[in-house]
């Protein structure tokens, strides 16, 4: 394993070179999932449910087979009956048959836009005009959004097979409550009671959308012989061979993903919802099948982040220090358990050492689509409420909030969630470059307010293969099985260019299908650059090691007389005076030293370390209108190291904005049939470049000793802290505390004018 | 159906297809033309990502009819590049990191082509504007702001006299 | 014996609640093994579910000898988005 | 479906007429979305831009005629028409995004018919008319007449709207819009205000026409607002009376975009804005 390089000795790691994949990106030649043709295609359209709860009775599609080019019809009836239960794929495990109800639902629909039977014809218009020819027969039921709501004992109960799971004892009723998820130490109501200051309230956030740009979209072509490609975007070929092959019955390896450039997932691609659709279709009809979501149908049957409902109580001595906290979060999970409250139990107090605390979380199903991993999923929910009220205890005390979180941030050794000690984690460091930075003492203006909050996530390493190979002129390829959502081909070729000591442009890296290399979890939890850029540098530093011996030979000295440096093999040998042989002198005669030098390398770290962020937000508030403004953004991130700055400060502006937009204006509406009110960018408001200032950033690198370049994982991060950060400086700007999400103008208007 | 005959100028060149009346100019660019790169985000003009110049001026390809593209000149994110060298713009995204996903950037790369040719010297605040049509969901608008205004700035040198 | 602890309450359903428990084991397969007799279905659920800690270190490789004096964590294993 | 691309009225109205379900085409801008998700359905598209007196604007008895077919960014170009009516140019060129306006013209955005179009308020503000063609010839009708509820206009079987007028203006005259959106851009008006005024040398008003957006089933004239300014240097007192004649007149409801309180709130925030930059406008315009 490489030891990690000291900062001054690298010569690649830390610069800016242009991406490998740029120029094809800017010239419009880059293939995303719906760019990609096959001849002889046909193009395929979903039947969608009207309805948000409804048992199926019967779906009657002759009248759509007998319209002239429609060459295939499907319903969940054709995926085989698999008892799999669930399988290891995605992030934390996917239900197999749950995943086949999403992409084609079984006796019942649970939400409004869920798929109940898909077309296979030679023209999209045809496709379109056979789904309108399909008769399903609904037994309507009545439904609920709301997890408050779906909690109650009268509320119409989604699946008839689910008991809650961790109460004492299981209950024989079932209900829309998944499970109940408890993480305790020490005697919080004690503490509580002994507090001088408590910070409480009852802080709620809505569902929201990862609102990537480009629509799920892929081509599928099944052989005579039933092997089958695939060619799509996502966030994992592996992860979508692995539930496409479960839900359709197929042996892996019958089964090849060729990953086509992705437009934004942000956890929301790390599912699928069209693949085996496509693959039963293009079974059926001999031919390769198209499929492309519209974007209503992404907003309507596409897992959205959960909404919450988080009530905390967090007391602290007249000194600051915070003695004991108390939370219940109930998460809305939509209409399958997805992304649940745990990861929110275990992140809400992470960032601060509270001696005594009782966290509960609750998971609550209602009839909306199944939620999914949305960027450092189910964090932001809770650290936006402990953020909140840790702000009202400054507050109160008269205390620098950032002073206030400097007394209790958890330092390296103290315990983590998991009992195991804190690594070198950098949150203090964060918390003084925060305060340190211009933008903490600037001045206000009028109706302005400056508000800050800290935020973390635990990153992930998981599995990853990298391969690297010399060519016959010294340049190298690098191979991994991750698809480069936001820059990390750059990133590969990098920490691969300096372990060989090249150029960068001598070293270019590709991302394989899932039959050409090892097996690699998906591009998520912030843990590509970490995990497989140690692959790669492994997979390096053993070609290096052949390069040497390769040297050795041709100059007749033993291999631990060799050393290599910049590119080239030289011989510390004193009685010779050999001048040095270069990667391509090397490469040019593989031939006769032994033939081809490459090496792949697996891993599967356990070490990643938590990140933290400290985010600075100015606000401009209309106290007539409600209207908030954002008129300066800081975003503090603690890196590790970062291998390409550019593009570690583009996940924070990035995360940042998105954290901003979950703020002010972005929300699932459902009207009153629990139909979605919204599922278009026009009244689904992200932000746009006009609602925003430039988002200066601020990189704290503390490397990670465990990792060759000393990476720690930074993509999820950054959208922690923008909720309370955005809702602190609000509070600041009007005097008045904010509990709900989105400060859109109305709420903060009704907020200002007293009403409810 | 009965298909219409359209004939536009596409980048410079005679482009002719056949398509459905209610074929949309980004579907023919797309499946008749087989050129990609102008992107469907949303279909309903709410995200820019198929941004196309037609007679000199920038709309959103998905809300034209192809057939009302006949005998127009349509200026697309293949045509940016002139005799495979990069535009300023598209030179200038790559150095600063102005991309992530890279999805919406033909479409941002035409509509700051457009705002260049009408005004060498906008404000932050001006670009900010032109740009609101064009979302972006990886970037928070920043690099792409910034890249706009070096370029612009480098186009103006350019132009001055020695 | 090692002392295996139960981080929150996410394996209450199998172990009645249990907040940990002394085990003796070679390594970790062991250790799942062990946990399985004493509580059926705890196996699948560790596989699927747990991260596991073994004296203060994330361990992804099952075969980390587990010693007498050990001590071992479980909680939930969340990846990301 | 059939599209056609005639250069003469007559040829338009009688393509128009042939079909029940024949719609015209001007910008596309809510067309083509309204047909993309099924909304309608039309057997006939009828692309007018290729009528001479459909596109561009023109000088018209002291007052100006556009185009229904004009493309909103064309009217900035015109320098007559932005000194004279600032209010219904900068309206127009609130919606949606560059790309949109580049396409979208003040024509489809009245048929459209949305409670919530930005340009109708200044329009109406403007005491704009509209002249209609159709089988039973041309005629002139002011532009709120056109209106009859969400989506729906009172245009009959084989008519469209060719151009809408804007009258002449009294020295010292200045109108102006503003509306209320979340975002600062590509946004659906939750509340849109357009006022229209004269005044004296004295700076006393002695005409004002105020209308409203999204605070009922169609745009609205109040004539109480304006009547609130008349004989006033929009003192407080008279804003006062303003904001209260605007509230009265709202019938807004509860939807995605706004809630009722809200919208009620918002037209008395807006209108003394409004009204204050129109009243600016007519002392510069001196």
């Amino acid at each position: 394993m490489t030891k990690l390089l000291d900062k001054q000795e690298l010569k690649v790691v830390g610069t800016r070179p242009v991406r490998p994949d740029g120029a094809d990106k800017v010239t419009g030649k880059a293939v995303y999932g719906a760019d990609y043709n096959l001849p002889g295609m046909l193009r395929g359209a979903i039947l969608r449910s009207p309805h948000a709860h409804a048992r199926i009775l019967s779906i009657d599609t002759r009248k759509a087979e007998a319209l002239p080019g429609v060459k295939a019809v499907a319903t969940n009836a054709d995926f085989p009956k698999v008892d799999m239960g669930e399988i290891d794929a995605g992030e934390a495990g996917i239900n197999v048959d749950r995943a086949g109800q999403m992409c084609l639902a079984r006796e019942k629909v649970f939400y409004e836009g869920q798929p109940v039977a898909a077309v296979a014809a030679t023209s999209a218009s045809i496709a379109a005009e056979a789904v309108r020819l399909i008769e399903v027969e609904y037994e309507v039921l009545p439904h609920v959004i709301g997890v408050e709501e779906a909690m109650r004992e009268d509320a119409p109960v989604l699946h008839d097979d689910m008991f809650t799971e961790g109460l004492p004892e299981t209950p024989t009723k079932p209900s829309n409550v998944v499970l109940r998820f408890e993480s305790a130490k020490g005697d919080p109501d004690a503490a509580l009671a002994a507090a001088d200051v408590v910070g409480s309230g009852r802080y709620s956030t809505q569902p929201v959308h990862q609102g990537y740009i480009e629509p799920q979209a892929c081509i599928v072509s099944v052989g005579g012989d039933g092997q089958a490609q695939i060619w799509c975007s996502s966030q994992g070929q592996f992860m979508v061979r692995s539930v496409t092959a479960a839900i359709t019955g197929m042996n892996l390896a019958d089964l090849r993903v060729v990953p086509l450039e992705i437009g934004g997932g942000f956890g929301g691609k790390t599912t699928v919802y069209l693949e085996p659709v496509a693959l039963v279709l293009s079974k059926k009809s001999g031919r390769p099948v198209k499929m492309v979501l519209s974007r209503e149908e992404v907003f309507r049957s596409t897992g959205p982040g959960p909404g919450a409902i988080v009530d905390v109580q967090i007391g602290a001595t007249k000194d600051g220090i915070l003695t004991g906290a108390i939370l219940e979060m109930k998460y809305q999970v939509g209409a399958f358990p997805g992304a649940g409250c745990q990861a929110g139990v275990m992140h809400a107090l992470g960032c601060y050492r509270i001696a005594n605390s009782r966290i509960v979380g609750w998971d609550v199903v209602s009839n909306m689509p199944s939620t999914h991993a949305y960027r450092a999923p189910s964090a932001p929910q809770s650290e936006f409420a402990v953020e909140c009220a840790i702000d009202d205890i400054a507050r109160q005390l008269g205390m620098d909030p950032i002073e206030l979180r400097e007394k209790n941030g958890v330092k390296p050794g103290d315990p983590s969630f998991s009992g195991a000690p804190y690594g070198d984690i950098a949150f203090m460091e964060t918390l003084a470059a925060a305060k340190e930075h211009p933008h903490y003492a600037a001045p206000l203006g009028p109706n302005q307010g400056r508000g800050i909050a800290a935020g973390w996530w635990v990153n992930h390493g998981g599995e990853s293969t990298a391969m690297v190979s010399i060519n016959e002129d010294g340049s190298a390829v690098v191979a991994t099985g991750n698809p480069d959502i936001g820059g990390s081909r750059a990133s590969m070729a990098m920490m691969a260019a300096e372990v060989l000591g090249l150029p960068i442009e001598k070293v270019r890296p590709i991302v394989a299908d899932t039959s050409s290399i090892g097996f690699s979890m998906l591009t998520g939890g912030s843990r590509t650059t970490f995990a497989t850029g140690r692959a790669v540098s492994e997979a390096a530093a053993d070609v290096v090691e052949q390069l040497k011996g390769r040297a050795a030979m041709i100059w007749g000295v033993e291999s631990d007389k060799v050393e290599w440096s910049d590119g080239q093999a030289r011989c510390t040998d004193p009685q010779q005076d050999l001048p040095p042989l270069s990667i391509k002198d090397i490469a040019s005669k593989t031939s006769k030293t032994g033939g081809p030098i490459a090496a792949e390398k697996s891993v599967n770290p356990g070490d990643a370390m938590q990140t933290f962020g400290v985010h600075i937000c100015d606000s401009e508030v209309d106290p007539e209108t409600g209207h908030v403004r954002i008129v300066r953004y800081t975003a503090v991130q603690d890196v590790g190291r970062a291998i390409h700055p550019s593009y570690v400060e583009g996940q924070a502006q990035g995360g940042a904005v998105q954290g901003i937009g979950w703020a002010l204006n972005e929300a699932y509406m459902f009207d009153a049939n629990g139909r979605l009110d919204n599922p278009g960018f026009l009244d689904y408001r992200m932000p746009v470049a006009s609602d925003l200032p430039m988002i200066d950033t601020l990189l704290v690198e503390k490397p990670h000793p465990g990792h060759p370049f000393g990476v720690k994982g930074v993509g999820e991060v950054p959208i922690v802290p923008p909720l309370a950060a955005v809702a602190n400086s609000v509070s600041a700007a009007t005097g008045k505390r904010f509990y709900d999400l989105p400060l859109s103008p109305a709420r903060v208007h009704a907020a200002l004018n007293g009403a409810a | 159906m009965k298909k219409q005959y359209v004939s536009t100028i596409v980048n410079g060149d005679p482009a002719d297809f056949l398509c459905e009346p209610q074929t949309s100019l980004l579907n023919a660019l797309r499946d008749e033309l087989g050129m990609t790169g102008s992107k469907e985000g949303c279909g309903s003009g709410d995200c820019g990502a198929c941004s196309v110049i037609l007679d000199g001026k920038l709309v959103c390809s998905c809300l034209v009819l192809a057939t009302e593209a006949e005998g127009k000149r349509v200026e697309t994110i293949e045509g940016m590049a002139q005799e495979g060298r990069l535009h300023p713009l598209q030179e200038k995204f790559l150095d600063v990191g102005a991309l992530q996903c890279g999805f919406c950037t033909p479409g941002v790369l035409i509509a700051a082509k457009a705002l260049l040719d009408r005004n060498p010297d906008p404000s932050e605040e001006e670009t900010r504007y032109w740009l609101a049509g064009n979302l972006c969901r990886c970037t928070g608008y920043d690099k792409i702001i910034r890249a706009v205004l070096e370029a612009a700035a480098e186009l103006r040198q350019e132009r001055a006299p020695a | 014996m090692a002392r295996v602890t139960f981080v929150s309450s996410f394996c209450d359903n199998l172990t009645g609640g249990a907040e940990s428990l002394e085990l003796s084991a070679a390594n970790v397969f062991g250790l799942v093994r062990a946990l399985e007799a004493r509580f059926p279905g705890m196996a699948e659920h560790v596989e699927k579910r747990a991260a596991i800690a073994v004296d203060g270190e994330v361990v992804q490789a099952w075969g980390t000898p587990i010693s007498e004096d050990s001590e071992v964590l479980l909680y939930p294993r969340i990846a990301g988005g | 479906m059939s599209y056609h691309a005639p250069a003469d009225v007559t040829e338009a109205v009688t393509l128009l007429a042939s079909q029940d379900n024949a719609r015209p085409l001007a910008g596309g801008t809510d067309l083509l979305v309204q047909m993309r998700s099924g909304r309608v359905r039309p057997e006939m598209i009828v692309d007018i831009k290729r009528i001479d007196r459909a596109m561009g604007v023109r000088a018209r008895d002291g007052g100006f005629a556009i185009g229904a077919a004009t493309p909103c960014t064309e009217l900035l170009n015109e320098t007559a028409l932005c000194k004279a009516w600032p209010g219904v140019v900068e309206a127009a060129n609130l919606i949606g995004s560059v790309q949109v306006r580049n396409r979208a013209t003040i024509g489809g955005n009245l048929c459209n018919a949305s409670p919530a179009a930005d340009s109708v308020p200044a329009l109406i503000a403007a005491n704009a008319s509209a002249v209609v063609v159709g089988p039973a010839g041309e005629r002139e009708v002011p532009v709120q007449d056109l209106l009859a509820g969400p989506g729906r206009t009172t245009l009959g079987k084989g008519e469209f709207l060719l151009e809408i007028l804007l009258p002449p203006r009294p020295p010292r005259s200045g109108d102006a819009y503003l509306r209320s959106i979340p975002r600062t851009e590509m946004d659906i008006a939750v509340v849109g205000v357009g006022v229209s005024l004269t005044c004296d040398e004295s700076g006393a008003c002695t005409d004002a026409r105020v209308a409203l957006g999204a605070v009922a089933p169609t745009a609205l004239l109040v004539p109480e607002a304006g009547a609130a300014l008349v004989g006033s240097r929009l003192e407080d007192a008279a804003l006062e009376k303003l904001a209260e004649a605007v509230k009265a007149a709202c019938r807004p409801i509860d939807d995605k975009r706004g809630t009722i309180d809200y919208r009620i709130a918002m037209t008395a925030v807006f209108a003394p804005r409004v009204a204050r930059i129109a009243h600016q406008r007519a002392q510069e315009a001196a």
